[in-house]
């Protein structure tokens, strides 16, 4: 039997891969369709330190090889979190990692806080995708300052391994990259959802009531391919790779570019089983090409 | 889940009948509860969503299911080109379908293609000794299909059309409006503002109402939170807290 | 039957459905299959100052719901393009705009002043998605200071109506189209491609000779409609939408976003009179809606 | 344009025969053209790209043509579940085919599935009264497909495996070799390496070789440039300037 085990920095994942925040709750519902404890991590859905109602419908909609979602973070704040949601997951066998957001770079290091060092909690992701309401809404990925002192303030909360999630909105991926990781973070996850828009001809409106949302699916593969390939060439930091994953190949393509681990998100959608299958055919792979693990395939297409 | 294509049937110039070999599917379904379809093969990714379709007909000894679709865009397309032997990947059967209120007179209403999930409760309905009065409101005459399948079920049928080319002309919250006045327990499945009206009725007669409800979805299983359907209490899933929902559990305007 | 004359500041289109560069040669291939008289107009492929070989092969790779392509500008060069291919295009009754491209600001001059006052040419639309080399390769389009200074180079070299045509891969897409209006550009071009890769499983090598590819095609049309939509918002100039365009209602989505016109590039590949088919879709759609032309949809989703 | 699926039939594990009532492509096709084909209906955009393949067989008088094609990745695993009836869109002919050399001596020379334009050539050599030499190179012999339909047309079919189960064991440029000490006309399809063999063997012998070239390809008409195959004079276009290319005009190397 192949050897899966993923090593990213501080994080040791017994296989590479994981599933991607919000887009599969708390584990839960998964659990009827496939043993979660196969999976090599589950990111929980997005936190935030209060409550929040997430935005009004239609929250998603298709679009070519893939799909926009507005849900605006609906989740039940971490102190719900804590208390309701971390104590189901505990017999889990895979790492819990939680996904972090915040209006504020306050909130952030406030919800980082209360996770700190609670059992259950393998790593955080921070989420920096999210609108900085004392910078007009813009996005605090967007701009390497702001994700410097996010990852910063996150960083002086809490000692659990840390994940910067980036926003694949930016002109130079690299720049926001190296400011996360100078600032304390171990770990990149690449790529978020790319800022997207869809018009119903019908009403000549916007179809989603956010009118913006986040495109995500197969449609975005290639350039969460290109982006993990422009921050491992450049800083040959641990990266967990995602964006349009569905298959056993499609994950070896970031594995290839530079990613340690990846996360599946929509495809889970489309196929509720589909972790599993990719987990089993990155094994065929391994064993097939006679590898002795994944690691000498960490960035393997790099001259 | 695989399940095999025993007969697509065309009903109309745009409502189908699919009927599946699912036996899975057929010995856990409940009236209200659906399927999400996969409508292209496993090495296509577009369209890449899931479509929820309610299970309009399902037979355990059989162990098969039927679902009844109008072709409204790309993945109902796909699916009318199906035929007998080819492969439907579905998962199912999902969500919370209608509770059966025992000791009441049931009335179950059906806006246009919200006929789809109404003739298997029907069918459960009939099994549980109770006898429901359909009624059914569609544009134009021409819509109108199942209703034979109703009648074979021995369901009184009434059916309104806008155009009144079949049936009474008018809607389907007049014939309802008649029957609150005997019947107590309505189940409803149709357009929101159909059922936000059915709502109004029952509330001023008195009567028992759950609501099927539709809302674009991801996941199909309540992991995602995109099928947001708004409550006094916040956000429901309409795939898992639904797609039926007792009438005071929703807010019908939202 | 319908008008559907369209305007874009200084330049007029017989309909708003034009060709995007580099996916429909000189217009002489696809004459064969449509009347390209029918056609809003032909954006001819990029055209450089001296002929250019291109990017050896493989050039293309598919990706869902699209492709990557780095066909590396082959053309024969400006002088060529006026001796050989333009004489052919004199007769055709639709506008023709010839993108230009370059290695250096002074390049984008040269070509645009050759090209000036020819009488077979409408507009020239200015591609700033090449790599300056003179900044490290560094694409023009990233910077919107580099695009200002090309855009008031070319600028200066002709008088014929001038479009920008935007790189998406920047983090505000509104900055960089103020810089090209503000240089002169009187119609913005949106969206390029998107920088994106693939990597080949097999050989465990980047799947194109040249590393990184351009992503087109349905996949990139969220992405598209919210750069349109929101350089519309910003700046009312008149734009030509285009990105995954492959039937009229994804025509409409791009007019309602604001697009004065669009152009169809990959989705001819899949069908060589998808341009006719979108023309007779936007006639249906504005008699059905029973309104005289297609002034009154453009923008009309915005509040 | 429209075309439709007379028969789609599966050869060996890997390699089907689909036959398409197409009358145009049959009444213009030239042996060593193409058709590009798309693998999905018109409402799905994945996989997006049409997907060229050789005419591998061709009657005008009945309207049909043949393709040979392997499962290779996701567009040819959806062609392999086209049935009888099913529609196809496909462009074509496209493409320069071969050129018949008159008073030559004709031999085919296929590599693998680069057999499948082949048997079109043969077909017409035989109505110019020429009578080619069929040489077939494959891995293994449950590989080797078509033979019997050469032979129907009275040529002389040989055979090299990889791994010696049919025919000769090696590769089909070894049966080349001996046979060009009295053919003179070579007509080839296959990999590139197996090419540049013959090509050699061709330049040694005096030979005239046409090759038939694949390329990754977007439009297939000639218009969008990705298609690049390496000449003394830059790139050239497999699709129009090709497929078939004389030997001397490309760098097979590249
Ligand atoms: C619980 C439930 C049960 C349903 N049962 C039936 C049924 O029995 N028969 C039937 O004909 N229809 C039913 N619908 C509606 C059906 O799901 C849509 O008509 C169908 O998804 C349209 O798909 P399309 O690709 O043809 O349309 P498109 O417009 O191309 O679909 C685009 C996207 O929007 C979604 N979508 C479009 N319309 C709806 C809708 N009304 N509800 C939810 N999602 C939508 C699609 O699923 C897809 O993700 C049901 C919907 C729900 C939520
Ligand atoms: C002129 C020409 C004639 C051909 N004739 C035949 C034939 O008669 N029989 C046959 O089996 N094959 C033939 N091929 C190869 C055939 O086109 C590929 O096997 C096929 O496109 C693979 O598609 P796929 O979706 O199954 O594979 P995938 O690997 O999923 O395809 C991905 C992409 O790569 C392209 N691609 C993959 N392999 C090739 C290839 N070898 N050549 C060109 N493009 C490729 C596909 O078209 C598609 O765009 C021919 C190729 C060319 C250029
Ligand atoms: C419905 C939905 C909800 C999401 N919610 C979150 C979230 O709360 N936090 C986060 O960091 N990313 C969130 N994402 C982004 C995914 O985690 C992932 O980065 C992205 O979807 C790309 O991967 P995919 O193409 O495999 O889906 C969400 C994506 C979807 C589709
Ligand atoms: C093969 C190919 C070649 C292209 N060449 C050029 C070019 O020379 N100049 C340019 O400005 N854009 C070029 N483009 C970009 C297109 O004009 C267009 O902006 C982009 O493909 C998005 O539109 P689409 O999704 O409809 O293809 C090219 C695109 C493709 C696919
Ligand atoms: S569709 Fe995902 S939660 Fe309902
Ligand atoms: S495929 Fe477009 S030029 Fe050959």
């Amino acid at each position: 039997m192949a050897d899966l085990t993923a090593v990213l920095g501080p994080l040791q994942l017994p296989n590479p891969v994981l599933v991607a925040s919000g887009t599969f709750g708390y584990g839960e519902e998964y659990g009827t369709y496939i043993d979660l404890n196969r999976l090599g991590g589950i990111m929980v859905k997005g936190t935030t330190l209060h409550p929040r109602r997430g935005n009004r419908p239609p929250r998603i909609v298709e679009t070519p090889a893939g799909l926009l979602n507005s849900v605006g973070l609906q989740n039940p704040g971490v102190d719900a979190v804590i208390s309701e949601e971390l104590p189901k997951l505990k017999e889990l066998k895979c790492p819990v990692i939680v996904n972090i957001a915040g209006s504020t770079v306050d909130e952030y290091a406030q919800v980082a806080a209360r996770l700190d060092g609670h059992p259950t909690v393998a790593a955080l992701e921070i989420n920096v995708s999210c609108p900085n309401v004392n910078e007009g809404g813009m996005a605090f990925g967007t701009d390497p300052a702001m994700v410097r002192e996010v990852v910063q303030a996150v960083r002086g909360s809490t000692d659990l391994p840390l994940i910067c999630k980036l926003s694949p909105n930016v002109g130079d991926i690299v720049q926001v990259a190296e400011a996360a990781v100078e600032a304390g973070a171990q770990i990149l996850s690449l790529i978020n959802t790319v800022l997207g828009m869809s018009i119903d001809v019908g009403t000549r409106r916007p179809t989603l009531t956010n009118v913006f949302g986040g495109l995500s699916g197969p449609a975005i593969r290639p350039i969460a391919v290109r982006m993990v390939w422009e921050v491992y060439q450049a800083l040959r930091v641990p990266i967990i790779g995602m964006g349009g994953i569905a298959s056993g190949r499609d994950a070896l393509e970031f594995i290839l570019a530079g990613a340690g681990a990846v996360a599946v998100g929509s495809a889970n959608f489309t196929d509720p089983g589909v972790c599993l299958k990719i987990i089993r055919e990155l094994e065929e792979y391994i064993e097939a090409q006679g590898l002795d693990g994944l690691s000498s395939l960490v960035g393997a297409a790099h001259p | 889940m695989l399940t095999t294509v025993r007969k697509n049937t065309m009903l109309t110039d745009r409502i189908y009948r699919l009927t599946l070999s699912a036996p899975q599917v057929a010995a856990d379904a409940q009236p209200g509860q659906f399927v999400h379809v996969r409508t292209v093969p496993p090495t296509s990714w577009d369209p890449f969503l899931r479509r929820p379709l309610s299970i309009h007909d399902c037979s355990r000894e059989e162990g098969i299911i039927a679902l009844l679709y109008e072709v409204v865009g790309r993945g109902t397309t796909l699916l009318s080109r199906l035929r007998p032997g080819d492969e439907v990947d579905l998962l199912g059967p999902l969500g919370r379908g209608f509770t059966l209120v025992p000791d009441r007179r049931p009335v179950l209403v059906g806006g246009g293609l919200g006929l789809a999930p109404l003739l298997f409760l029907a069918r459960r309905l009939r099994e549980a000794r109770q006898r429901p009065v359909v009624l059914v409101g569609c544009r134009r005459g021409s819509d109108v299909v199942a209703i034979d399948d109703f009648a074979a079920l021995d369901c009184k049928v009434e059916v309104a059309t806008e155009d009144g080319s079949l049936g009474c002309k008018g809607m389907v919250t007049t014939l309802a409006e008649k029957h609150l006045e005997c019947e107590d327990a309505v189940y409803a499945c149709g357009p929101r503002p159909m059922l936000a009206a059915i709502a109004g009725l029952c509330r001023g007669a008195g009567a028992l109402l759950q609501v099927s409800l539709e809302e674009k979805m991801g996941c199909g299983i309540g992991a995602c939170l995109v099928c947001a359907c708004p409550t006094p209490k916040g956000y429901a899933r309409v795939c898992t807290d639904g797609p039926v929902f007792w009438a005071e559990e929703v807010d019908l305007r939202g």
